[in-house]
């Protein structure tokens, strides 16, 4: 498992150090340098209005880290903390939750990630939050099973006896062993909401095709097959960043190590 | 037991009804209603009064409850209402598409399941090779956007190699390629299930006490393996149905496939909400359908519930 | 396939030297140069503290020691006729064919031993068939026997059930039938009453020595409780830290036991009879 | 001798997938202060379901359970019960599942010191002598609990238990999960405790011989029932229900 983390840091590393230089102005058009290859002017090359790929790169890297921050940050505050109160309490509460869990369940997250994008507009932020908002039910259902299995585990029922309060119990006690599987989890639905992401700036529903985005620039670029290089860089770098988190997600499905 | 599938049956109701609400409560909270819509792609002006007749004549005036009844009361005898921007019953513009979505999702899912099972235990129980080879189409199916390879396979097949006309295909045609890079995409995931159900089997007492009485290890798996494995495969394909019609919206794009995602897509460019509001029911009837016929499957391969 | 080894008279067992070590450069002695001989009908008990290592004896015995365990030795089946099978240098899967065809193998928690996706009558039916070319009504007549012999009266009735339907005790028997089903001459059992209570401990250990004594087999038994033990085997070997520290009759080392109560061999169960 | 608790006519039943099992059929039993009862019974005879009832871990369908201080464990509202917790304690069968896994020894015992109310200074060389009292040593206190074994682990059970200063604790088959030496020790180290601290113990076991060396008073139970009650070595000698005979028949005697 230690291996995996330090490619998936390493690979992580590497595209924040190198996308963090200084670069040129993404918007900045210069039609008499249209389609360039790679020169030292250039790293990447330029695009059909002569912009700097790099410079379009760098931007798309930052725009996409975001919305897979927004997202996952969204699904694990709402999802772990539902599925905990879920799993603990009995009754009305546990089934509003799953109530609105399934909801959100029914409705597929890209679907619903068309929706509130067209009406709202394509940000990173927007984007990050309706993605993290429907990706969140997942998160309910695995955190509320855990909780349900741990709580009947003999070391919590010792902690009700010695009347620790219920806070401390979920936190302390129960919240540890739903981080483990949990973690796994968040792998593989990180890669997924880039991807989400990117199709969702490809089809381009309420935003401009001119921003930074590694969806947008294939969905420019995806009739000049003639100039590979033009795609082929939004693709290495979707790839990449996926890795990284498709590395964690790995063990989630095979049992290594246990 | 009748009584757990009934208990499903009702839990499934209220669901259909609690999301019904939402939806209609959703449709009328958008900034725009479909009346400004209406008027202003005409170029008519939006005033109260032509707001009002609209309503009238679109049944939309009223009390908030009496129109959800009224709406719910026509959605169910399939009178879903007309299209603001095409003027078409929508009951019927989704009868024409949905068979296709379902052809190119449920089809790719049900290949992907096909294919998953012999993949995934061959993953776990065979050479080293199986197992990379499911690794790398999961990888790839995390890793590499879908538009991506349906722009190359067009690129390629269509305009390079000339084989396939896409845009001018009809009929049975149409769903072939958007059904296999559909199953494609689903393919890692589950025989990722598969294999990670069959490593849990290796370690049940009841294999381990049945290879101490003389059965050989992989054979046993094979044979006994079949229902917990094939248990672990279709939950996880329950939970991929409600991908089934909206993950398939990609796809449609690209392959400018007339499905429903397709219609979804264009729809919510042009505001369509009755489109959209009928769209989500769609999905909703859907999901309420798969979740009683895969569960009921379920409850008959594992004893234990039935 | 059958892999029913139609063994000419009696079998008996002679293990001479068995050693497990794990691999790697500091290999650990997980079993410490260990000698057997099991007569046709004979009964040894194996006694230990858990984590002594008499479940290791069993596993490589029986050569179901997991590849990354180094294995030395020499486990003998030698049967009537005379005719000598080594287990050891065979390859793993001719190993457990020979094993499982001589010995009738359980390992701990037989409660959940029961496959609960079939019923009975398929799972019973299928060991049968494995060790034995049977006809399907010969299945189920030696199957409804098995039952009857385990003291399950309705059997018709139980073929036709999960193993969920069965109370607790019903599939400690159950199983107990299907670990001996195969016919085989030797019994190897380890620790088949954990997680029993005293009254189905008692049942069980019942079952065994009636069974052994019916179709006079020999029986090889672990336990961390000697007085258990006793109630079965004639003769004990206990071992502690991968090493057999004392062998010979119940009696022999009961008496040498409780000569020196600070003997750290303490295995005795509750004594009543003390 | 005052009654610590009083069950009166208690009932519980679970409803399972196949069927029905009405785990306690119309308890009564009284619990002195200061005494040892032992509870034998086949498995499924319902010992555990009471011991968890009469720490308050679940609550009966019907019938009273009246502590002492006048409170209704089986009726009374979750804040009184709450504040009876601490001195109601429970050890459980399973050793390794007693600690949580990602916690070492001391940080599952430090938070129960603190809310016994000793000073922070204070609390470790509490939690050392809490251990030691269980034949434990500080150098275990900074282990995980898959760092120890079966006894030691149950022995810090025990210990956390009497770090509550408690007045009833409840020994749920606490050795049948270890090997015969480790039980013999354990036993005799639950005798002693009794003796010097004289809490009210309920020792629950299937082993009717286990139960003798614990408890000089013993309940045989049936299916839900108690259907005996006595001395042991009474009860040894001459049992007199089905279920109590059962019992002593299938304590371990040397047949050769």
């Amino acid at each position: 498992m230690r291996i995996r983390l330090m490619v998936a840091a390493g690979i992580l590393g590497v595209m924040i150090l190198a996308f963090s230089l200084p670069h040129g102005d993404p918007s900045a058009v210069d039609l008499t340098a249209v389609l360039q290859p790679p020169s030292q002017a250039h790293p990447l090359g330029t695009d059909d209005l002569g912009r700097d790929v790099w410079a379009l790169m760098a931007v798309g890297f930052w725009r996409t880290l975001t919305v897979v921050v927004t997202a996952s940050l969204t699904s694990v505050l709402i999802g772990v903390p539902l599925g905990l109160i879920a799993g603990y309490s009995r009754g009305a509460v546990n089934a509003i939750i799953m109530t609105a869990t399934d909801l959100t369940m029914i409705i597929p997250t890209f679907v619903a990630a068309l929706l509130v994008t067209a009406v709202v507009g394509l940000t990173p932020f927007s984007a990050g939050l309706v993605l993290g908002l429907f990706g969140a039910g997942t998160y309910v259902n695995q955190t509320r099973a855990l909780t349900l299995s741990i709580r009947s585990y003999d070391y919590v029922r010792a902690e009700v006896l010695l009347a620790t309060p219920t806070v401390q119990i979920l936190l302390r006690h129960v919240l540890p062993g739903v981080a483990g599987p949990l973690m796994r989890y968040f792998g593989s639905s990180a890669s997924g909401t880039i991807l989400a992401y990117a199709g969702l700036a490809f089809i381009g529903l309420g935003v401009d095709t001119t921003v930074p985005d590694w969806g947008t620039m294939l969905y420019r670029h995806r009739s000049q097959i003639d100039h590979p290089l033009l795609l082929l860089w939004p693709t290495l770098g979707i790839f990449l960043l996926a890795i990284v988190f498709h590395i964690l997600a790995d063990p989630a499905l095979r049992k290594e190590g246990q | 037991m009748i009584m757990r599938w009934q208990k499903a049956l009702v839990r499934q109701l209220e669901l259909f009804f609690v999301s019904s609400v939402v939806i209609f409560a959703v449709a009328r909270a958008l900034p725009r209603t479909p009346m400004e819509v209406y008027l202003q792609d005409r170029g008519l002006p939006v005033t109260p009064e032509s707001i009002e007749a609209l309503e009238r004549q679109w049944g939309l005036g009223g009390p908030i409850v009496v129109q959800y009844f009224r709406w719910i009361g026509r959605f169910c005898t399939g009178d879903w209402g007309t299209s603001i921007v095409t003027g078409e019953q929508i009951s019927v513009a989704m009868a024409q598409r949905l068979p296709i979505s379902l052809a190119i999702g449920l089809g790719g899912v049900a290949l992907a399941a096909l294919l998953a099972y012999p993949l995934g235990m061959k993953a776990s129980l065979g050479s080293r090779g199986w197992d990379l080879g499911a690794r790398l189409i999961t990888l790839i199916s995390q890793a590499v956007p879908s538009f991506l390879i349906c722009t190359l396979v067009i690129d390629l097949f269509g305009v390079r190699l000339g084989w396939i006309p896409f845009f001018r295909l009809s009929g049975a045609a149409l769903v072939i390629a958007p059904m296999l890079i559909v199953a494609f995409y689903s393919l890692g995931q589950l025989s990722r299930v598969v294999t990670a159900h069959a490593e849990e089997l290796r370690t049940e007492p009841f294999v381990t006490a049945a290879v101490a009485r003389g059965f050989e290890l992989n054979d046993l798996l094979w044979r006994d393996g079949r229902r917990p494995v094939l248990y672990g495969l279709i939950s996880t394909v329950i939970a991929k149905m409600a991908w089934v019609i909206g993950g398939t919206a990609i796809v449609e794009y690209v392959f400018a496939v007339p499905g429903m995602s397709y219609y979804l897509i264009k729809s919510i460019s042009s505001r369509d909400y009755t489109v959209v509001q009928s769209y989500l029911m769609v999905l909703v009837l859907w999901m309420f359908g798969t979740r009683i016929i895969l569960g009921g499957v379920l409850s008959w391969l594992d004893p234990r519930t039935r | 396939m059958t892999i029913g080894i139609d063994h000419h008279g009696p079998v008996s067992l002679r293990v001479r030297g068995l050693s497990v070590r794990t691999r790697g450069d500091s290999p650990a002695l997980l079993l410490d140069d260990v000698d057997l001989d099991l007569a046709p009908g004979q009964r040894v008990g194996i006694v230990g503290h858990s984590g002594a290592g008499k479940s290791m004896f069993l596993r490589a015995l029986t050569g179901f020691c997991p590849d990354s365990l180094d294995v030395q030795g020499s486990v003998q089946l030698i049967d009537g006729s005379g005719e000598i099978q080594e287990l050891l240098t065979a390859d793993t899967k001719q190993r457990r064919r020979l094993a499982t065809g001589a010995m009738a193998i359980s390992w701990q928690n037989a409660l959940q031993s029961l496959n609960p996706y079939q019923t009975i009558s398929r799972q019973l039916g299928a060991t049968l068939r494995l060790h034995r070319q049977l006809t399907a009504d010969e299945v189920r007549s030696a199957s409804l026997q098995w039952l009857a012999s385990v003291g399950l009266s309705d059997g018709a009735g139980l073929l036709g059930s999960y193993p969920h339907q069965l109370s607790g005790g019903m599939r400690q028997r159950v199983a107990i039938a299907m670990t001996m089903c195969g016919g085989q001459p030797i019994v190897v059992a380890d620790e088949p009453t954990t997680a029993l209570d005293m009254v189905s401990q008692a049942e069980c250990i019942d079952l065994y020595d009636r069974l052994c004594a019916a179709g006079a087999r020999s029986l090889l038994y672990v336990s961390h409780d000697l007085a258990l033990v006793g109630r079965l085997c004639t003769s004990v070997m206990v071992i502690q830290d991968a090493r057999v520290v004392e062998s010979g009759s119940i009696d022999q080392v009961r008496t040498r036991e409780s000569s020196n109560p600070g003997a750290s061999t303490r295995f005795s169960g509750i004594l009543l009879a003390s | 001798m005052t009654v610590m608790l009083s069950l009166r006519d208690v009932r519980k039943a679970y409803r399972s997938a196949s069927r029905d099992v009405n785990a306690l059929d119309g308890v009564d039993l009284d619990l002195p202060s200061d005494h040892a009862l032992a509870l034998v019974g086949e498995s499924g005879c319902g010992k555990t379901t009471l011991g968890e009832l009469t720490v308050g871990l679940q609550r009966p369908d019907a019938g009273q359970i009246m502590h002492a201080s006048g409170v209704d464990l089986a009726n009374c509202r979750p804040r009184s019960l709450r504040s009876l917790r601490p001195r109601l304690q429970m050890v459980f069968q399973n050793p390794f599942a007693s600690f949580a896994p990602h916690l070492r020894l001391h940080q599952s015992l430090a938070p129960v010191a603190r809310r016994q109310g000793i000073a922070q200074p204070m609390i470790i060389s509490a939690l050392v002598d809490s251990l030691e009292q269980v034949g434990l040593s500080a150098a275990h206190l900074d282990r995980y609990p898959a760092q120890l074994s079966g006894g030691q682990l149950q022995r810090a059970s025990l210990a956390r238990a009497l770090l509550c200063d408690p007045q009833y604790i409840v020994a749920d088959e606490i050795s049948s999960a270890l090997d015969v030496a480790a039980q013999d020790e354990l036993t005799r180290l639950l005798g002693r405790l009794r003796a010097q601290r004289h809490f009210t113990l309920l020792f629950i076991t299937h082993d009717l011989g286990l139960a003798r060396q614990v408890a000089d008073d013993v309940c045989v139970m049936d299916a839900g029932r108690i259907v005996e009650r006595g001395r042991a070595d009474q009860v040894l000698d001459d049992p007199q229900t089905r279920a109590a005979k059962r019992l002593v028949d299938a304590i371990p005697r040397f047949r050769y």
